[in-house]
């Protein structure tokens, strides 16, 4: 490839929709400003499962997904870690190859 | 004259169409209402009884009355979660944190079931005082901080959404902007401001009700299905609860004196359990309490008794006592 | 007549609407129906058309012509399949496992296109019975089973969706339960109690089918010129089989003594082909066929068809031989 | 008479929710109108507009008044820009890119000012002209292609879409196909024809423009919120841009000899700027241009200022200098 | 990083939505219990373009995901495999990290 | 594992949905025939926040997936490099692996 293509951490948290906001402060407290929000339609997990069609939107969930440096992640993920399990995330990490380096 | 209500709410087409969706939900029918259409149908019906509202109060004049059937109101909201933590926690065997969330819903009310007792007091001719959509809004959330306060132990400590994003939530949520508008412009409007848009917001409103309530059984039942961890206790309590906290509405409306639908409707009001508004606000703010719990007993329990016999029982309790 | 029944049916806004949509598909404008939209009408048409069915039925009284009806509806959705898995294998050159598929679709119903036949039948003041929308929902679900089993080779191999669930899909599918559920309501509370709730499902039907049809046809278009294996010979038949079975359909229904309108309905439902419900079926039973040839032919050949030319073909040809 | 509309205007229901949203989205109410209901809205209200216009065409006859008036308002969209793109890079200190997108939003038309100014002359009991929203349709487009020539050094470098998928998408975009096909539907049945489906398409007109309204008001707070980049001085050309073209308009309407309603309409549209069908075809043939910019001026800035300000001043003004 | 980082697999599955039980079940039978199910809008391949517009659910796709071991991978593409013809899948694999590795 | 896997490249472009078809033809001038379009409910970046709630659709953003070959992926990346800044789009690139890799 001729482009400058570098390797960064893809994360992405599976996390109830009215929780978004507080992992957009935690990424922030990472030092981690940008990310997207996609939409699931529904799962099955340890506690069920669940569909989005609720009228109360506190069941519905969606994917965190941000890619950042593997310094930023692992600051994420340290601020993630205790949340596991209180708040019912789910948490994957896999390797991201990006251009523009700089951004991310 | 109970059972005279009761079969007549039970035959009107809202019901029904309450009940088609329940059916439909439990054989597992795929019958599906979008979520997008859910959400549009209940913006109509907030900013409708909003409206309605606001125009029946430009009518009547504002009343000494309604400021003390809001006080009444708040006071339910503040005071019912207690009782109903105590029973969760003793009765229904669950743990402190649940139970402050399951409380919280109690306490707080069920724009749905409002609704769906005004059309029936309405079919009735009985109307209930238009103030009352105000008095409903008012009641959303006093029962959140109540019960965080219950919970206070489990706030303490982690990571947690700030205290302010909560207060925001609370206050700001969506269903009490748009109800209090809504009851603000049919107040500034009048009936006949407001006549150009009346076909949409009088005569639309209780067909759309049908295919909401169609929704909400779909909802209800699947929920049913889906929850686990609801034993037998908490169905149980998911009915006498809001009998129980029904006849307190009913009384303490009657005792300050409002009329008998008005009493009804205060009884409907405590009875009512949220699951909209206050789901969103627990999960930012106590994640730890279990959702599937608290919305399976408001939603799968509470809700369907309350539709189908609960209202009917508050209107004739508060018939009775209040002639 | 014919002609003018054809017309009157193409000045209708309805249909007009239907043809607004196919232009926009076709000239690929943007204009574009969300999906939610889409399914929010359809689950209003079919509540509206089994409430009015219901409360028709409930005006009329039932009558042994509801149960003779019936049974030639169910009786059309069994044998029509046959002859239809012949014509499609040896004239139209698909394999079995794709004609049995196809076959399945035109012995099924289309709501939509039931629901325009009888508004062009209403707006020329000639009502076909109430009974008829059960009579559809009856309809819907025999054809899939015929269809399956003229696939049957086919079936046997592979892992699939247990048989139970197939069943649980045809018997149970969202259309059929809204239909019967929403006939059952207008049939239980009536006219009278239907009173409050016909301002949504009566006055509001036609408007609300406008916007439908404009959806429909810019879906019709759009998969008209995404559809690939479309052979000539497959639209032709697209074309032939619904005239043929819209025959066997109005002849049947004068011959079991069906008034005109009604038999001309009969012949309406034979001659549709159902684009919802079958495909959703046929998708989990029968995967190796392609869907992109029944929903082709059915949506963006058959339905176009019948809505603009077929209704009033059968229309006329019911009041010629019906006289 | 310029405050006495002002505040009439003001004190409509459809006003005021669209202030109600415009507080939600201020406050950071989490009230929130799926984008499927916006879309459904749009989609209905787009359809209705152009029905009723098509019937009172219909009944009003074609005149050389149309004629005369369409030339107006293409001849406006195409000049309009002209100025617009000095002022921006002037005064509004922005790029040569950007000033052309903006540019081109504010020579093109918004069909909900369009629809918001029609109902308030209805409420004055002055109807505009039925032809009008024919005019608005074929202002929508001719901006485009002289917001790009303004831009075009801009064009020649990088890949890029092919222009005759930008031709398509001005010509053909969603809203003109529907706008003018409801348009052609209306004419061609007319009063009686469109009877069955007034109901839906007049009755219910204003009920659903309130909850756009809302709707709308959201979205203009929520983006002010979000917008960046957007400096005092582009917020003042904000204002004054519709100020000066509504002059223009409102003048030139007169001086043709338009009635006073009609010409405030060619006003109204002359000073609304685009937020819906430009964006898209900027985004597509502008990528450089920042959608954050011209969205936020235009929806942020201009419609709420137009909707509650700026429709009844050029009212009051057509209604001095017309008569 | 400091948390307990173990590596897994991701699948993705593109399905036609009426599939989507047939998937779980087949997941179930592979000893998968946790999925999501994202929705897709359209899209284009060898059966040509499609979009989720369509009044029938039945060419409407969506990506069943899940994360699971190697083991259970390897159970579910066995079983999948005959399927990708005859039911028009498609399927991609991935590396994944995840901490609560037992979960997966 | 007992079938056929080979390694692919998952190209992910978040874009603004009215650029879609300029990356299908992109990809098509590239040998790619294949891909799908993933939902974006809203997100962060240099650019700020937005979410899709907008009426005009000119700020909603989609993912356009598609899983091709090293040398197809080389060619597509080489056309969308000038376009990251100009179109202002997000670009990742990550690993796959899929089974009928004639298909990809
Ligand atoms: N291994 C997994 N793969 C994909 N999605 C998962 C997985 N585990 C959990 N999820 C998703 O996360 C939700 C909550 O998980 P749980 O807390 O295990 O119920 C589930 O309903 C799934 O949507
Ligand atoms: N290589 C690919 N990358 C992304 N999506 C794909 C790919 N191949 C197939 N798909 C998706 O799967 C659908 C069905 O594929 P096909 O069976 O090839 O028509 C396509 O319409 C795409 O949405
Ligand atoms: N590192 C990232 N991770 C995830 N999404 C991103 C990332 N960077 C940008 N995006 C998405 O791309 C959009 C535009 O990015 P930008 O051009 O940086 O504003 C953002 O709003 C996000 O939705
Ligand atoms: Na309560
Ligand atoms: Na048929
Ligand atoms: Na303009």
């Amino acid at each position: 490839m001729t482009l400058n293509v570098v390797q960064r951490r893809r994360i992405e948290v599976l996390v109830d929709r009215p929780l978004a906001p507080l992992l957009a402060e935690l990424a922030r407290n990472s030092g981690i400003t940008s990310y997207s929000l996609l939409p699931v339609l529904g799962g099955a997990g340890h506690n069920g499962v669940w569909t989005d069609e609720e009228i109360s939107g506190a069941q519905a969930k969606l994917i965190f997904l941000t890619v950042a440096s593997e310094e930023k992640t692992d600051r994420l993920v340290e601020q993630l870690a205790p949340l596991l399990d209180s708040h019912g995330l789910v948490l994957f990490l896999s390797a991201v190859d990006v251009v523009r380096g700089q951004r991310f | 004259m109970a059972i005279d209500v009761g079969i007549s709410a039970l035959l009107s087409p809202m019901i029904l169409f309450f009940i088609l969706g329940g059916f439909a939900g439990l054989v597992r029918s795929d019958l599906n209402v979008p979520d997008a259409m859910g959400k549009a149908m209940s913006i109509y019906l907030m900013a409708a009884i909003g409206l309605k509202g606001g125009i029946s109060v430009a009518e009547a004049g504002l009343s000494s009355q309604f400021a003390i059937a809001l006080l009444a109101g708040v006071g339910l909201s503040l005071l019912l979660p207690v009782p109903a933590f105590a029973a969760l926690q003793r009765v229904g065997a669950v743990d402190r944190t649940n139970a402050a969330a399951i409380a919280a819903h109690y306490g707080s009310v069920s724009v749905v079931t409002f609704v769906t007792g005004s059309e029936i007091l309405n079919a009735l001719s009985m109307p209930p005082a238009g103030y009352m959509v105000a008095v409903m809004a008012a009641m959303e959330t006093p029962a959140i901080i109540i019960g965080l306060l219950l919970a206070r132990s489990t706030l303490a400590s982690g990571p947690s959404i700030p205290k302010s994003a909560m207060w925001h939530e609370s206050l700001l949520n969506g269903s009490v902007v748009l109800l209090l508008g809504s009851f603000a412009i049919g107040l500034a409007v009048g009936k006949e401001g407001a006549a150009p848009v009346l076909p949409v917001f009088d005569a639309g409103f209780r067909g759309i009700l049908c295919l909401f309530l169609l929704d909400m059984g779909l909802i209800a039942a699947r929920r049913l299905r889906e929850t686990r961890n609801l034993t037998w206790r908490l169905i149980g309590l998911g009915i006498a609860l809001p009998v129980l906290q029904g006849v307190v509405g009913v009384s303490l409306g009657t005792v300050i004196g409002l009329d008998v639908p008005t009493a009804a409707v205060l009884g409907i009001l405590a009875a009512s359990a949220s699951y909209i508004a206050v789901p969103a606000v627990m999960r930012m703010s106590l994640p730890q309490a279990d959702p599937g719990l608290s919305l399976g007993m408001a939603l799968a329990v509470t809700f369907p008794f309350n539709v189908t016999i609960g209202i009917p029982l508050y209107i004739a309790m508060a018939t009775r006592i209040g002639a």
